[in-house]
């Protein structure tokens, strides 16, 4: 089975590394902006596919996978992973496409259908929130509403297209405003409303089906850590849950699954309420970033599982055969600057060292010298660790943060850093709000500093005395001495 | 030798003569050796080793990244050049807080504009960001071109 | 505790990650030739200890520790690991040794002891192998003994002062052999003969205790495949080992260690012969190189154990609380010259990406500019996979080594990729003499030599462009083109 | 241009013009794409890219490092200035295999020896060697020294 991966960055090199182990033959596609991309040189293929947004083109997906003779399109995340037309184009050109069926990944787009069928499906929904926003508001129709309210895009997904309204006066702006996002990101304007669920967790269910009837859960993810509405931190398992509640939210995850046969890997979201009560959110048909945390605890290569599907294979694992051990932690390394608001920043990597040592795993797609350029997201890597409970892991995370050496491209390495100290962190006591609230230390420290002015001093002291004339009898400027000369030492 | 370091507010005036380094009167036993060709380096204490990276910028600023932690800061020494200044950022000057595509433009050369209304809006990654008038004034220039791409630190809207 | 590592290169690396992850400051001895090495800066200081014997020096050692004020020793594996007398003097001198306890250390340094003390517990040892050989061989000595017949120093360890005798007529060569090189290396020429065991498999078990009592197995190793006598790859569980030979292996290890009220970590080796039978050899009396794959497979980190232990603990886990999970598998990455008989390989690292991924662990002490020399051992490196079985794991391994990316030096990276996928290891039926009759492809095949010489000439090309004085209207060999305009790609 | 590729036995003629490369008459599509100053390229085929590494060595040679195969190569091309050529070794010649350490010498110049006889023991890391002589003949120079350190290639004794 040859397989084309039609994505790049790391999850690109994530399941070309699996093909690899299992002998699958894969393909890349790469961009202009990603003609030296390393998701290039992981693949037994390249195919070049042109301007920056062709990953999102369906027709020059398809037209690569003919050239290369591929069998199978992995989708990856975000691009046309959760395409349904992708999705059945790919079946219709006689292809396997590696994740859940057209239909539901059709269903599961229409955030209000989707809502309809989990309620169908005996999941809570939150009121109101399987309904979309009429086009003209009706006389009175704001102030029925409770305050605060999110405006969501029923297209919408990964964060995009939400607006919060906090009295009816708000309202019909941000209705306004988030259809015309939710009109350029997904071509379709309709949103809905969805009560605000103060100090609530988003916890995930991961869920892996054969479309044969067979449906289990590999356990829940705590992804309430967000900025912007994106993650930046992910666990497992979800620390404080009760395990009555976690067996609500696995219950849950698999009646929907049940009801929807579904196919391959899938998410699906919850908000859990300070009461402990759990609301069904929306399902992401697709492998999630945070997607290693479950394979950390429960030993299983989820892509594996997705190929071996694909490949023809049932559901090779029952639900009692899946088990968990220890906890594990996620971190995104992003290219971004703490200091102007956590902007995403731009640059060139000048050097690089990941972290290693037990239990840390690092899924990233960098190389020293790479650009790093702001056409796709900022996430330069993630770092994963197990440990054998929660806090072992959040040491581990603050010792491989630690070693996690980048230069020429400011991270949130140092920002990372403080959050896993954080007292609210440290306890699990968090909700999806906590980093509005949660301010970093952007000021290096007197030791740091006084170290650097020294650092600097000296750099710029060996620079000057190495471009002397005099010295060595000839003018060598530092920065062109050869590889050699450089490896002295001192 | 005398070097003036500025890192954010703090100046730092280190002194080397051979191998005495002395930082704000205070002399310390620190020396940098070099590990490769990539701006390694190790900075050795008494008893203490620490790896940093240095590298000097376009601008002519070093960059440190020491562990998790990164400056950016700027050394003045006898003879060496001195780094371009960018000129001062004034009030009315609306410049790309980030590398992105311009999606909006809505201000025109000549209009007035109040404090805080949004000139235009940037996308870049997943995010979108309103671009406000940091003073109210007259347009005086727009740079932004809706579907263009700009650099960090790009003039987008100039009011005066 | 602030805890001293007597040690260098990725086993101090190893020790220290631990230390930081537990809160326990470390400190780093360094030689001469380790002056930029990068195990210095792992730790939260660094005594320089002069000349590069100065690791096998206890007083030099004890001196760092004093005067950075450490409360304990941690030896790693080699150097003064299992010498018994700087176990003593670390005590004496009111520190906390990292290891067994020193009359523990004596007794299984010296070969005939620890067979004696074996025999005593009940555990199955070579036939004569716990007699010394006289100084004076009687008349009839030589005909006495079955052929063929190792002679091994009684202080020996890491196939040290171990020579192999055929036939009466080699014996006295082979024994005056060995005292010699026992001598040069241990100081102690007292030789023993142990019956050459044909078709053997060396098989390791770990145990855990804590000097008061209470002892634990951590399952087996299998470590077969050996170049000289040196380890090359080790993997956990042993493949096709009957059940109940394995626990016939764990509870001789476990009579062994509660009979010498074992402290601290250690290893009990056994051959295991052709027809299923067990044999003790010797215990490694401290963390061996191979316990990441046990780490892999069990979910502890042996270090942290040791230092829990260290730090005044009870052994906090008993022996129905360890599970093993999967299979784990190790590989040793060498500097090492494959065409010229393996032989120790010296450079410097011009660049160098360690594998990543899922389930992928690298333990090193390597960074781009590092030279490598030859007064230590030639480890760069040790990947460590885990698989949910052992194929998955030599899937995985082999996605992991051609993933390795090292210049500057020769590895054993193509040496190991082919021993991974020969049949004897695929299906687990190889024994320690494995590698004398495995031969190796050197050539690299013509489809690789093509396209390295396309690959040269295009190099030599660019080289020639660039350094043309006409070119760019300036002389800029290419060597010493800027950074910035070496990262522009194409 | 023209480019002799020497690999082990095998010989490439590599002709490149322009754009176009042609191996031993056969024409490829293959481009080198430099990532950065370390030495790290794309080789870039039609529909496969490869990664490899390339350096010079000191001595001219070129190393290649494609995935965990390492290649050192000889290229001749016009204007390149020539490797310097290590004399041809001869059978008597017997030269450390490794880098190391002298332990034991045990024979001195004048000295006859047979084939197979052990000249010098050597000790790099865990490993000892023993030097035995290639040839039988008479020890026309003893350059090792017990107890110093010699370098890979170095001449430890000369037999003629």
């Amino acid at each position: 089975m040859k397989v084309l991966v039609a994505n790049r960055g790391e999850i690109a090199i994530r399941i070309m590394r699996t093909c690899r182990e299992m002998g699958f033959p894969s393909v890349a596609v790469y961009s202009d902006a990603d003609r030296i991309a390393p998701h290039t040189r992981s693949a037994d293929e390249a195919i070049a596919i042109g301007e920056n947004k062709s990953y999102l083109d369906a027709q020059v997906i398809l037209d690569a996978a003919r050239r290369s003779g591929a069998d199978a399109v992995h989708p990856g995340y975000g691009f046309l992973s959760e395409n349904a037309a992708f999705a059945r184009a790919v079946e219709a050109a006689g292809l396997i496409f590696i994740g859940p069926r057209p239909e539901t990944i059709e269903k599961m787009g229409d955030k209000l259908e989707s809502r309809r069928i989990a309620r169908e499906a005996g999941l809570p929904v939150l009121p109101g929130s399987d309904e979309s926003v009429p086009c003209e508001l009706p006389v009175g129709y704001a102030e029925n509403v409770q305050y605060p309210v999110l405006v969501k895009a029923a297209a919408g997904g990964g964060g995009r297209g939400i607006r919060l309204a906090r009295s009816p006066g708000e309202l019909e702006m941000m209705i306004a405003a988030a259809r015309l996002e939710a009109c350029q990101a997904f071509d379709d304007d309709t949103v809905y409303l969805e009560p605000l669920v103060p100090e609530a967790r988003h916890i995930e269910v991961q869920i892996l089906g054969d479309g044969q009837g067979n449906v289990i859960t590999l356990g829940e993810r705590e992804c309430s850590i967000q900025r912007r509405r994106q993650k930046l931190i992910e666990e497992t398992p979800a620390p404080g849950l009760p395990e009555s509640t976690r067996q609500e939210l696995y219950d849950a995850a698999l009646r929907l699954g049940c009801s929807l046969n579904y196919r391959s890997l899938g998410t699906v979201e919850f908000l859990l309420d300070s009461s402990g009560n759990i609301h069904f959110i929306e399902v992401n048909p697709r492998i999630q970033v945070e997607h290693p945390v479950t394979e950390m605890v429960t030993g299983l290569d989820l892509v594996r599982e997705q190929l071996i599907l694909a490949a023809g294979g049932k559901l090779r694992l029952r639900q009692e055969e899946i088990t968990f051990r220890g906890a594990a932690i996620e971190a995104r390394v992003l290219a971004e600057d703490a200091e102007h608001d956590f902007m995403p920043a731009s640059g060139a990597i000048t050097y690089m060292r990941e972290p290693g040592g037990p239990f840390v795993r690092v899924d990233s797609a960098l190389y020293i010298g790479m650009p790093v350029v702001t056409a796709y997201d900022s996430l330069l890597a993630k770092v994963i660790v197990w440990g054998e409970d929660r806090d072992a892991a959040i040491a581990r995370m603050s010792r491989a943060l630690r070693e996690f050496q980048i230069s020429g491209v400011p991270t949130d390495l140092y920002f990372l850093l403080q959050l896993l100290s954080s007292p609210a962190f440290v306890s699990g006591t968090f909700h999806t709000t906590y980093l509005e609230s949660f301010k970093p230390v952007l000021d290096p420290g007197p030791e740091l500093e006084r170290e650097a002015a020294v650092a600097i001093a000296l750099f710029a002291h060996q620079q000057r005395e190495q471009s002397l004339p005099h010295h060595n009898g000839a003018a060598r400027p530092w920065r062109e001495a050869a590889w050699r000369e450089q490896m002295r030492g001192d | 030798m005398n070097y003036n370091v500025t890192i954010g507010n703090n100046q730092y005036q280190v002194k080397i003569i051979n191998n005495r380094v002395v930082v704000n009167g205070v002399p310390v036993t620190s020396r940098l050796i070099r590990l490769n060709g990539n701006g390694l380096y190790i900075l050795r204490h008494e008893q203490r080793d620490v790896e940093v990276h240095l590298q000097e910028q376009a601008s002519g600023s070093i960059e440190v990244v020491i562990g998790a932690q990164r400056v950016v800061a700027k050394v003045e020494a006898p003879n060496r050049r001195e780094p371009r200044r960018r000129e001062a950022q004034q009030a009315g000057t609306v410049l790309a807080p980030m590398p992105g595509l311009v999606l909006e433009v809505h201000v025109s050369e000549g209009e007035e504009v109040q404090q805080g209304q949004v000139l235009a809006v940037l996308e870049s990654m997943k995010m979108q960001m309103q671009m406000r008038a940091p003073i109210a004034g007259r347009v005086t220039r727009v740079a932004a071109r809706p579907t263009t791409q700009v650099d960090k630190g790009a003039l987008l809207v100039q009011i005066d």
